[in-house]
């Protein structure tokens, strides 16, 4: 990973001049739905040790459908494409994470403004985690997914300070969010299902954080591909 | 993994589908299954749902006296929006429909997004949480929803049929979560049907103490024991935070994979202890009712009653799972 | 072997202690479920009985319109004549008691001996032979008697609460019994507390298709199907004994722990099933009703049914396993 | 086992004079509860295998609860012990083998008069076997304990016809008994529960022929423990 990219030259299929085109966020969820589908068996097993071993079976279920639902209709912008994600999400998922995943997208496609700057993105990414942590009610430590996606959302903030090309500041966003999901091994459960289990929830990852550090992963590889 | 099923994606809606031929008081339409009679005009609306694999709860409770309408999610996975959306707007009969919820976040999500979005019907919820396995604390999630579902299912049910408004019917609710307590313990895991292997290793020597309605592990293992010392366990834990006294409504509830015989074994134990502590079973069920799928074990569920609450527990009910007076 | 139980030598009788907790209408006296109320002056009295471990049969269906008495033997063990002579003598309310006797060799011999030594009642016999795994030969001890019993003991039971003489309750549930016909398939062996190890070992791959209702093996093995092959396999034995026609009752009898869900599942491919061959579902049950203490699997038991025993099958039950109308 | 030996000197302590004693039949008794409770399990898994697994547990609770009747009430005659036995099996057993074995015993019982010569015993035993064949309707070959019990029988009887003495005669018969209980494995059962699953039984030794191996073992056993 070279610190001195140009912007210009990432995502190149996708960002047109530094900016994330509706193509890009189409790869992003189709990617998110592939990434999903190979590791639904983990999502689960995380799932099954401090939860009730659904996460991967739900989060394939939703962005599976969330694969048909931008192919049958298109979405005509990057607003678009995260909305029409969110709401599948939130009618086709269930649990905890349709509803929080499914307000994260919706909360990015109404914050979102075209031209997608990598700026203007990272203040929609933070939208949606925002969303999470107002809809869920949980803070960082609480072992949840907002465990990776509060990091992952700094980290981005910082790139863009910064003003570190896309496809960097997309893997260290990955980065961020996957340390973040790892930290949250250690600790007590206190939202979710798995604080029914007290104690017993130290010493395993929270699912909902894997599967957050696995959908902002995939934002790096998009960018990846793309250039 | 050994089960009577087509495929773990087809089992929800394949099972529906077997409701819906057994029983023609119900009707089942896009995931929602409704009394067939549809709702009445006047009558509070009755709705809950939650995540398929603890049947009877919540479809096999929908007809008169109970629920009008359930609305099953995948397994162990709370239902979506929509589901209930359509639910509560079909089965409003103008009287307001009340959101009977049990308190898992998935659950509190969906349901507070359709409620959000039900403009035309005045909705009110109630929260279920009667496990006291779990401590009610800013370090958890709340107490879970077990066993009391069924009773304020039944208990509102009734008021509702009575033709009360939706606070009390609300209020009565609520009531009688607040009056009801469970524990549940394991002596296995269940499978979840996509997963397609135990959720939790048990060794043949140990139980889980504490456990959900999920397959979740409970708080703690120990050693297996006689049903007269598990049922103490239970009753201990009910016991410290609702103290057992007057009349009391009794379920010993069955976690799928138990058979009836040894539910009366433990049943035995539970009503022991009760009269140990001098207090009555004035009303009691014993069998599968809220249920892990196939896993082994039991739950208890104590809930004080008054007269009141036992008129309406007593009240007509004709549903698939749950069925007096008529 | 994990069991909610206190010991294998009690579990009979602790199960019934915790049955006469949860259930003020029943009396459970050495060994005997009566009814609370006594017998009725003038109506036949039905006495039913057989091993322990299929519950709620025949305990849980001791109440009006069903059974006066149960005789629960030993787990998977017929009862002894003493149980079935206290029981018929108690019941009798004058107009004599019928003996609804499954067909084993053990139940048969020991209430055959009981009934000759009850000199001072009028008793009459129905043996019930409903399972269609097993060819009614010389070469047999002939069909046993499974999910019918149900049938026999709702339809007769109502004819007796009607006040029909001995021999005409005798001959409806000697016609039920007729009408009726049944096949079980085990997914997993139970496991019998005496024993304390499965009864047979069953492969994960495989099925026992042919099954009692006491852990025995079936007459074949066959690779674990769907639900929808599964119930071919029942559906075609029963439809090759008792063509399909005309109004059915359907029981979706579950063998103890299986839970209701799939059950569901597998009612709903017995429904397509039926509507296939052009006959119809008019009544059925769906549920854990003739068990085998805790093996995973389902039978399927059918019933022609007449304008009478549609109206019979209707009337008003109470009892623990079976309740409607009142 | 010599053929030569005086039945005067057989079974001293029970046995008179080649008379068979009240005594006899109570250690009897006894000597079958012991082999019982020993081979509980492979009783019960002899049923397992083509029955319902409770043919141990069925006799072991049966015959304790003969010991406790024939403790709690002495027997003043080999027939009241024997009535005594048989309507216990009969009160406390259930299942087929309570009323067959039951009423075997009581048919014994009926048919012995004092003093028991080994003629008498072997004409009273044969009313107890046609007792079993009667109640159960089986014939040898259909794989129940008649099939043991028959050969057993009828070796007594020609021990008898010889003047074969008392302890040579029980071992001749447990001798048939045994043999005829080996000789169910290859057959298909045609009654009792085995008979349900038709082929499927083929190869499994019938578990009441096996306890009525043991039940007549018995019988040699306390024959020679009283000489
Ligand atoms: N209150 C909450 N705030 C944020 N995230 C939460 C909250 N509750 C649960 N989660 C996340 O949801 C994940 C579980 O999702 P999932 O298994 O799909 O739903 P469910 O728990 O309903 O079965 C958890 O691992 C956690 O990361
Ligand atoms: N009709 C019969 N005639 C003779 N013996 C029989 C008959 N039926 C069963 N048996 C014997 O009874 C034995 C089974 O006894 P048991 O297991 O105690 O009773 P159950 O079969 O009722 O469980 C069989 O092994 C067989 O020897
Ligand atoms: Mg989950
Ligand atoms: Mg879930
Ligand atoms: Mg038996
Ligand atoms: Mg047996």
């Amino acid at each position: 990973m070279s610190t001195s990219m140009d912007p210009d030259s990432v995502g190149g299929d996708f960002a047109d001049g530094g900016v994330l085109t509706t193509d890009f966020f189409v790869a992003w969820f189709d990617d998110i739905a592939k990434q999903v589908r190979l590791q639904r068996e983990r999502l689960t097993a995380l799932d099954a040790a401090i939860g009730d071993a659904d996460h991967g079976t739900n989060l394939d279920r939703g962005f599976t459908e969330v694969g048909k639902a931008l192919t049958d209709s298109p979405p005509t912008s990057p607003g678009q494409a995260l909305l029409s994600a969110g709401t599948t999400l939130i009618r086709r998922v269930g649990g905890a994470s349709g509803p929080l995943y499914g307000s994260a997208f919706r909360a990015m496609g109404k914050a979102v403004e075209e031209p997608v700057t990598l700026a203007g993105f990272a203040a929609a990414f933070d939208a949606g985690v925002v969303a999470v942590e107002q809809l869920g009610k949980a803070v960082p430590g609480d072992k949840t997914m907002v465990d990776a996606l509060v990091p992952a959302s700094r980290t981005l903030a910082l790139a863009v300070r910064d003003g570190v090309g896309v496809r960097e500041a997309f893997e260290l966003t990955a980065r961020a969010a996957e340390e973040g999901a790892r930290a949250t091994i250690p600790l007590r459960a206190r939202k979710g299902r798995a604080s029914y289990l007290g104690e017993r929830s130290i010493g395993h990852e929270d699912p909902g954080a894997a599967s957050s550090a696995l959908i902002v992963a995939s934002l790096a590889t998009v960018a990846a591909v793309g250039s | 993994m050994k089960k009577l099923i087509n495929s773990a994606e087809s089992m929800v809606d394949d099972a529906l589908a077997g409701m819906a031929a057994a029983h023609p008081s119900l009707l089942v339409r896009d995931r929602v299954v409704y009394r067939a009679s549809g709702p009445r005009a006047g009558k509070v609306g009755l709705v809950s749902g939650g995540g398929s694999g603890h049947e009877p709860l919540h479809a096999g409770f929908v007809g008169y006296g109970m629920l009008d309408a359930a609305c099953p999610g995948e397994i162990f996975t709370s239902p979506v929006p929509d589901q209930i959306i359509n639910a509560t707007e079909a089965v409003d009969g103008g009287a307001g429909v009340l959101h009977i919820v049990k308190n898992y976040t998935g659950d509190v999500l969906n349901f507070e997004m359709a409620a959000e979005l039900c403009d035309d019907v005045q909705v009110a919820g109630v929260l279920v949480n009667d496990d006291v396995a779990v401590q009610d604390s800013l370090y958890t999630a709340g107490r879970r929803g077990t066993g009391a579902t069924l009773f304020v299912e039944k208990i509102a049910g009734a008021l509702a049929e009575e033709g009360a408004p939706l606070r009390e019917v609300a209020g009565m609710a609520a009531e009688v979560n607040e009056r009801s307590r469970s524990f549940g313990i394991a002596l296995t895991s269940c499978t979840t049907p996509a997963a397609g292997k135990p959720t939790f290793d048990l060794p043949d020597t140990q139980v889980e103490l504490g456990i959900g309605i999920h397959g979740e592990p409970g708080r703690t293992r120990a050693p297996l024991a006689s049903a007269r010392e598990l049922a103490e366990v239970a009753m201990d834990a009910i016991h410290g935070e609702l103290p057992l006294e007057g009349d009391l409504l009794v379920m010993l509830n069955g976690m799928g994979g138990t058979p009836l015989i040894e539910l009366y074994v433990a049943f035995a134990e539970v009503s022991a202890f009760i009269h140990g502590k001098g207090a009555r079973v004035t009303r009691s069920l014993v069998g599968n009712y809220v249920t892990s799928l196939d896993m082994q074990g039991f739950s208890v569920t104590i809930c004080r009653l008054d007269d009141t609450l036992t008129r309406l527990w007593d009240a007509p009910v004709e549903t698939p799972g749950l069925r007096w007076g008529r």
